[in-house]
C-alpha cells in the first residue's frame, strides 16, 4: 500500500487501454452487425417486426449498460448458461450498441428523401435493389458522422465491463490507486489516456461533417 | 460436489477484490499482495492446488460464487445473519476491527461529539450497515463506493471523520501529513470468513478444519499482522 | 435455476429504492436545466465572432466530451474540496453531472443552429432585428424543435449517467442498489429491480418532455404534427 | 365529362376515386390516352393532377375506378409493380438523379439490374439516350456538377433507357428558369415528334397548346373539361376561363 | 452602360464590383432609382441579378464602387445597418416566414423590437397591412398552413409593416403557379399604384413590361441594356433577342 507511481503500473495501465481497445473493437462490431437488422427492422413493411424491434430498442436504451452487462454474465449463468466474460462482455455490448446504433441508422435511412425512393421505384428496381444501389450508398453518407461520434461514447463506456471481471483501462486505474491513493495523478492520466483514445475519432467526425456540410444530431452518451 | 469438481481440476478458483486495500491490492510491481491475496495462497499450497484469482468488485463477488463462476470467496466477507441466508460462511478465518476515526485535532471522545460531523464510510460495508442502523446518535454518513475513495475524500477535506479499519485510519495521514487521522472511537470487531455457495457441507468442512488449524498453528495471524499492523484478537490466537 | 430469486426480501427495502429513484430524477432535473443552458451558451459561444470565446468553447466541448464522466466527477469533487471549498455531494454531483451535459447539448444546439435555413436568419437581417434579437425569436426555439429528439436522449442518457455519482456518495438508485445488494447479497433481484426502475425512470422524462415539448411547440399543438 | 372512347387506349382512367385521409382528391377521374398522344393535364395547384399522374404509375393506390395502363389492371392489388414500371417512365419536378452516381450509372442502374442487360451494352445505351437529350459529353459527370435543365434532362434520358411505352411528367420544368426551361422543352417536342406517348403535367399553356394533342383541365378533383389544344385559347367553362386568364399573366 | 442620372435617386449604384472567390460576379454595374419608380432587372441565371438587389440591402459587401440608399452609403464598412435595413424592405422568393410564429406574430416582430411599438399598436398595424394584401381572415394561421401564394403575400405584408422607403423584391413568384403568381403581382401592382418605390428581380416579363417604369437587362455581371419597359418589345442587343426569345417560351 502506498508508495509511488512506478514503470509497472504505468505498464498496467497500458494493458488495460489494449482492453479498452479490443473491447470496443468487439461492441462495434457486433453492435454494427445486429444495429443493421435493427434499423432494417425498424422500417419493416410488417408492423410486427417494427413493434418488436421499437420494444427492444425502447428498453435496452432504458437501462443502464452496467445492468445489462450484469444480466449477461451472472444472469445468464443463474439459468444454467455458463459463458465467458469475453463472451458475456461481447454480447452485452453487442445488444447495447445495436439498440444505438440501430436508431441512428434508421434515421439515416430515412433521411434520403421520399423522391428518391420514388425515383428508385419508378425504375423498376426491386426492394433489395433499391435499398442497396440507392438508398444504403445515400444513407451512410448522413450516418458516418453521427456513428463515429457514437463510437467515442462506446470506448468511454467499456469501463463498465469491469463489472463482470475486465481489467480494462478504468478499473486498472481504480487498482493502481486504490493501492497508491494517488487520485489526481491516476485520474489525470486515465483521462489523458481516453482523450488521446477518442479525440482522433472526434476530430475525424468533425471532419466529415464539414466535408459534408451538415451538422450531426447523435445521441450521444455521457 | 464443488470439492470433487475443485481436486479433479487441480485448480482452485477465488473470488477477490483486489481494489480494497490492505485486504486484496497490488503490490509495486502489479503483482496481487494483501492479506486475503496471502490466505488464498497458503489455502491453494496447503491443498496442493493451483490458485486463480476471479477479479471482482465489490458488488460482484457474491455472484461469482452463486453462478459457478468462481469456488470460494477470499475477500473481506464479514458475516451477518442476513447474508447468511444467501451464501454459507466457513469458521472466520481473521477478524477486522474497525473504529471510528477523525481529524486528530477534531475533539472527538464520545458518539455525541459526532454531532453534526460527516462520517465517511465504503458503501455496503459492515461499518456502513452498523452506522446506519445507529438512528439514535443522529449521525451524517457519507458513502463512497470503495475504500481508496473514501481515504481520497478524507485527505481532501470532504469528511473529518470515517468509519474504517484502523490500518486504513492510519493511511490518511501518510497520504496528507496536514490531515492526521486518529481512532478516536472503537466501533466493533467483525468476524471474517470465506464465502462459499449454499449446500456444499464436504467443502465447508474441509475449509472450517483447514482454518482450524491455521489459526492454531499461527500462519493466519502472521498474515493479519504482515498487512493490518496489529495481531488477531486473543480468543482467536489460540 | 441455480439460485432461487427471493424479491420480498429485496422489496422490502421499497423506501431505500424510491428514495433512490427520486435523487436520481432530481439530479437529472437540475442537471438537465442548466446543463440545457450552459450548453446553448457555449454553442452560441461557438459561433461568435470572436476567436477567443470560440476557442475556448472548443476546447470546454472536446476536453469533455473525450474524457469519462467518472474521471470529471472526481477531479470536481476532490479539486473543489483541495482548494478548500466543501460542496454537498448533491451539489457537486450537479455541478459535474452540468458540465458534462452542457458538453453535449452544445454539440447538439449547435447542429441545430446551422440547421436553420440562412434564408430565416437574412429574412430577420433584413427586418432590422439585431444579433441577440434574431437568436431570442428566429433561431432558438426552431432549433431546439429541430434537434428535439436528440436533445431528450441526451438527458435520458445524462439520467442513466448519473449513476456515477454513487461514487462521491450521493445515494441515487445505483447507490441504493449497491448498498442493498451488500447488505442482502441478493445481486439478481436488486439488479432487476434497478433495471426496471431506470426504465421507468427513462419513460417518466420522455413523457416530461413530450409535455415540455406541448409547451415550448405551440404551432405543433396546434397543427397536431408529432414530434 | 367528356371521355374519348377509341380502340385500344395505352392509359385509361375509369371512374378513379381517390382520398387522403378525408380529404377526396380525385372524384371520378377518366380520361384515356391513345398510342403516340401527347395528353397535357393542366388545372390550378390542388386539383389532383399529381395525384392522378402517380395512380397511373401505381405510387398512389387508388381508393375506386379502374386504371389499365399497357394491357394492366393497375388498380387491382396483385398487379406486377415491376413489369409495370418497365413500361412506365416517369420524371418528377425534382429530378432525383442518384446523387452518389454519375449520369452514365444512374442510367444503366436500371437496365443492368433490371432488364440484367450487360454492362457494354448498357453503357451504349446510356450513350443513345443521352444523345437524345443532347448531353453525350456529361457521361461522367455528378448530377451536381450539372444545371438544373441538365439534371431533368439526364433524368428524362434514365426513363428512356428502360425503352418505356409510356412516359408521365409532372411539371418537369417548373424549377427551372425560362433558359433551362427551353432547353427540356425542345427534348420533349423531340420525344413528341419520335412518336413517344405521353402524359404531361404542365404550367407550360404555351407549350401545352404547341404539342398536346389533347388536354385535360382538372378541376378539385374532376376532370372539367377536355378536348383538343384549341379550348385553351377558346375556354367553355368559367373555370378554364379564369385558369387561362391568370395563367396569361405569366406570358 | 446608360445611367439615368436625375436628381435624389433613392438607391444608386456606381460602378459597383463584387465577386465570389475567383468569380467576378459583378463587373461595374451601376444604375439609380428614383422616389415613387419601378425598376425591374432582369437577365439570364447567373448573370448577377440577385446579387445586385442583395448588394442593395448589404447582404453581401461590394468589392468596389458606390452604393447609395436613401442618403446613406451602403459600401463604407461603418455603415447603420439596422438603420439601413428599417428603410429597405425585401422579400425573398423562399418566403422565409418564421415557421414558429404565427402570421400575425411574424409581422408584429419587428415592429415591437426594433420600433418599440408597442403590441396592440403593432397588432393593428398587422391587421392594416394584412388587409392591403388581402390576408385579414389569416392573422392567427401558422405559414405553414398558407398557400404558397398566401405565403408570400404575408412575407410582403410583413416587410410593409416596417414601413420601409424602398421594396426590393428577388422573383418573388418564380416558385408560385401562374394563379398564385396571380395572387402576388396583384399585390405588387396595388403597391406600385400607391407610389411605392421597388425595384425587383423578375422572370415575369409581361410583368415587367407592365408594371415597370425602367428595365435593366443584366448579362454577365454587367448592365447590359437599360431603358423604359417598351425595350422589351424592341431589344437592340443580341442578347436581349435571345433572351426574350427564349423567355417567350413561358408565355
Ligand atoms: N400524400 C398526401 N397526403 C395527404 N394529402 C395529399 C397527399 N398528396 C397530395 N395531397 C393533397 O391532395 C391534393 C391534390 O394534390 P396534388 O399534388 O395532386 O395537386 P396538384 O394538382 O398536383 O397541385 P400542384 O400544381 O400544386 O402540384 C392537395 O390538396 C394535396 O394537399
Ligand atoms: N455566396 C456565393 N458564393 C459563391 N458564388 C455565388 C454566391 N452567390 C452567388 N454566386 C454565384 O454568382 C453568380 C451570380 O449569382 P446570382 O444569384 O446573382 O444570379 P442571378 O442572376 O440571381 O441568377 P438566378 O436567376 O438563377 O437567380 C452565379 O454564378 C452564382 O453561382
Ligand atoms: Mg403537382
Ligand atoms: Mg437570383
Amino acid at each position: 500500500m502506498g508508495g509511488h507511481l512506478n514503470i509497472n503500473h504505468l505498464l498496467f495501465l497500458g494493458h488495460g487501454a489494449l482492453w479498452t481497445i479490443g473491447l470496443s473493437l468487439i461492441a462495434l462490431v457486433g453492435g454494427a452487425a445486429v444495429g443493421f437488422v435493427i434499423a432494417l427492422a425498424r422500417i419493416s413493411p410488417l408492423k410486427s417486426v417494427r413493434l418488436l424491434s421499437a420494444a427492444y430498442v425502447q428498453i435496452v436504451q432504458g437501462t443502464p449498460l452496467l445492468v445489462i452487462l450484469f444480466l449477461g454474465y451472472f444472469g445468464l449463468a443463474a439459468i444454467g448458461l455458463q459463458t465467458s466474460p469475453l463472451v458475456a462482455a461481447g454480447a452485452s455490448l453487442t445488444i447495447y450498441v445495436a439498440a444505438y446504433l440501430g436508431e441512428i441508422w434508421r434515421g439515416s435511412i430515412q433521411s434520403v428523401p421520399k423522391p428518391q425512393w420514388e425515383a428508385a421505384e419508378g425504375l423498376a428496381l426491386s426492394r433489395t435493389q433499391r435499398m442497396m444501389k440507392v438508398i444504403l450508398p445515400q444513407a451512410v453518407r448522413i450516418a458516418t458522422p453521427p456513428t463515429v461520434g457514437f463510437m467515442v461514447q462506446i470506448i468511454k463506456n467499456t469501463s463498465l465491463a469491469s463489472v463482470v471481471g475486465f481489467v480494462e483501462l478504468m478499473r486498472s486505474g481504480q487498482i493502481v490507486n486504490n493501492s497508491l491513493f494517488e487520485p489526481f495523478v491516476v485520474y489525470a492520466i486515465i483521462a489523458a489516456v481516453y482523450f488521446a483514445m477518442c479525440y482522433p475519432l472526434s476530430l475525424f467526425s468533425q471532419k466529415l461533417e464539414r466535408r459534408m456540410g451538415r451538422g450531426s444530431v447523435n445521441p450521444a452518451l455521457a | 460436489d464443488l470439492l470433487d469438481a475443485i481436486t479433479q481440476a487441480k485448480k482452485i478458483r477465488i473470488s477477490t477484490d483486489l481494489a480494497i486495500p490492505p485486504s486484496g491490492m497490488m503490490d509495486s510491481s502489479m503483482k496481487p499482495t494483501g492479506s486475503d491475496v496471502e490466505v488464498a495462497q497458503l489455502l491453494a499450497k496447503d491443498w496442493g492446488l493451483e490458485l486463480e484469482f476471479i477479479q471482482t468488485t465489490g458488488a460482484t463477488r457474491i455472484p461469482n460464487v452463486q453462478t459457478g463462476k468462481a469456488d470460494i470467496i477470499i475477500s473481506t466477507l464479514s458475516v451477518t445473519p442476513e447474508r447468511a441466508k444467501v451464501i454459507d460462511f466457513s469458521k472466520r478465518y481473521a477478524t477486522l476491527q474497525s473504529d471510528i476515526g477523525c481529524l486528530k485535532s477534531l475533539n472527538v471522545k464520545d458518539w455525541p461529539d459526532l454531532k453534526d460531523k460527516t462520517v465517511g464510510v465504503s458503501r455496503g460495508t459492515t461499518q456502513d450497515t452498523m452506522l446506519s442502523n445507529m438512528k439514535d446518535k443522529e449521525l451524517k454518513i457519507a458513502r463512497y463506493d470503495d475504500d481508496a475513495t473514501e481515504v481520497t475524500a478524507a485527505v481532501s477535506g470532504q469528511v473529518d471523520c470515517v468509519g474504517t479499519s484502523a490500518t486504513i485510519i492510519n493511511q490518511i495521514g501518510v497520504k496528507n501529513p496536514a490531515r492526521i487521522f486518529e481512532s478516536k472511537i472503537p466501533l466493533a470487531s467483525f468476524d471474517l470468513a470465506i464465502g462459499l455457495k449454499k449446500g456444499e457441507p464436504r467443502l465447508l468442512d474441509k475449509l472450517n478444519a483447514w482454518i482450524t488449524e491455521n489459526v492454531k498453528n499461527g500462519k493466519l495471524n502472521a498474515i493479519y499482522k504482515k498487512f493490518h499492523g496489529v495481531e488477531l484478537p486473543p480468543d482467536m490466537r489460540g | 435455476m441455480s439460485i432461487e430469486l427471493d424479491f420480498p426480501a429485496v422489496l422490502e427495502r421499497w423506501p431505500n429504492f424510491v428514495g433512490g429513484a427520486i435523487l436520481t430524477l432530481e439530479l437529472a432535473f437540475f442537471a438537465t436545466v442548466s446543463g440545457a443552458l450552459l450548453g446553448t451558451l457555449a454553442a452560441v459561444g461557438r459561433g461568435t465572432h470572436s476567436r477567443l470565446i470560440a476557442r475556448i468553447c472548443k476546447v470546454y466541448v472536446e476536453a469533455i466530451r473525450n474524457t469519462p464522466l467518472l474521471v470529471q466527477i472526481f477531479l470536481v469533487y476532490f479539486g473543489l474540496a483541495s482548494i478548500g471549498l466543501k460542496l454537498s455531494a448533491f451539489t457537486v454531483a450537479v455541478v459535474a453531472l452540468t458540465i458534462n451535459v452542457g458538453a453535449y447539448t452544445a454539440e447538439i444546439m449547435r447542429a441545430g443552429f446551422e440547421a436553420i435555413p440562412r434564408g430565416q436568419i437574412e429574412a430577420a437581417e433584413g427586418l432590422a432585428l439585431t444579433r441577440f434579437q434574431i437568436y431570442w425569436h428566429i433561431i432558438l426555439l426552431p432549433a431546439v424543435e429541430k434537434v428535439y429528439p436528440a436533445l431528450t436522449s441526451q438527458f435520458v442518457l445524462l439520467m442513466l449517467a448519473s449513476s456515477v455519482c454513487s461514487q462521491i456518495s450521493a445515494e441515487e438508485l445505483t447507490a441504493v442498489a449497491n448498498y442493498i445488494q451488500s447488505d442482502t447479497y441478493r445481486a439478481f433481484e436488486t439488479y432487476i429491480i434497478v433495471a426496471v426502475l431506470y426504465i421507468l425512470l427513462s419513460l417518466v422524462m420522455r413523457a416530461g418532455f413530450w409535455g415540455l415539448g406541448l409547451v415550448l411547440f405551440p404551432r405543433r399543438r396546434q397543427l397536431g404534427t408529432p414530434l | 365529362m367528356q371521355q374519348t372512347a377509341s380502340p385500344t387506349p395505352i392509359v385509361s382512367l375509369r371512374d378513379v376515386q381517390k382520398s387522403f385521409g378525408s380529404l377526396k382528391v380525385l372524384d371520378g377521374v377518366s380520361f384515356a390516352v391513345e398510342r403516340g398522344e401527347v395528353l397535357a393535364i393542366i388545372g390550378r395547384s390542388g386539383s389532383g393532377k399529381s395525384t392522378a399522374l402517380r395512380c397511373i404509375d401505381r405510387f398512389e393506390k387508388v381508393d375506386g375506378g379502374e386504371i389499365i395502363v399497357c394491357g394492366r389492371r393497375v388498380d387491382l392489388p396483385d398487379i406486377d409493380l415491376r413489369a409495370l414500371r418497365q413500361d412506365v417512365g416517369i420524371v418528377f419536378q425534382s429530378y432525383n438523379l442518384f446523387p452518389h452516381l454519375t449520369i452514365e450509372q444512374n442510367i444503366t442502374l436500371a437496365p443492368c439490374s433490371v432488364k440484367r442487360m450487360g454492362l457494354s451494352e448498357a453503357k451504349a445505351l446510356a450513350r443513345k439516350v443521352l444523345a437524345q437529350v443532347g448531353l453525350e459529353e456529361k457521361v461522367h459527370a455528378y448530377p451536381e456538377q450539372l444545371s438544373g435543365g441538365q439534371q431533368q434532362r439526364a433524368a428524362i434520358a434514365r426513363s428512356l433507357a428502360m425503352q418505356p411505352k409510356v412516359m408521365l411528367f409532372d411539371e418537369v420544368t417548373s424549377a427551372l428558369d425560362p433558359e433551362l426551361t427551353g432547353e427540356v422543352l425542345k427534348v420533349i417536342e423531340q420525344l413528341a415528334a419520335d412518336g413517344m406517348t405521353m402524359v404531361m403535367v404542365t404550367h407550360e399553356m404555351g407549350f401545352a397548346r404547341s404539342i398536346a394533342d389533347r388536354i385535360v383541365f382538372m378541376h378539385r378533383g374532376k376532370v372539367h373539361e377536355t378536348g383538343p389544344a384549341s379550348i385553351l385559347t377558346a375556354p367553355t367553362t368559367p373555370e378554364l376561363v379564369q385558369f387561362v386568364g391568370t395563367g396569361n399573366l405569366k406570358s
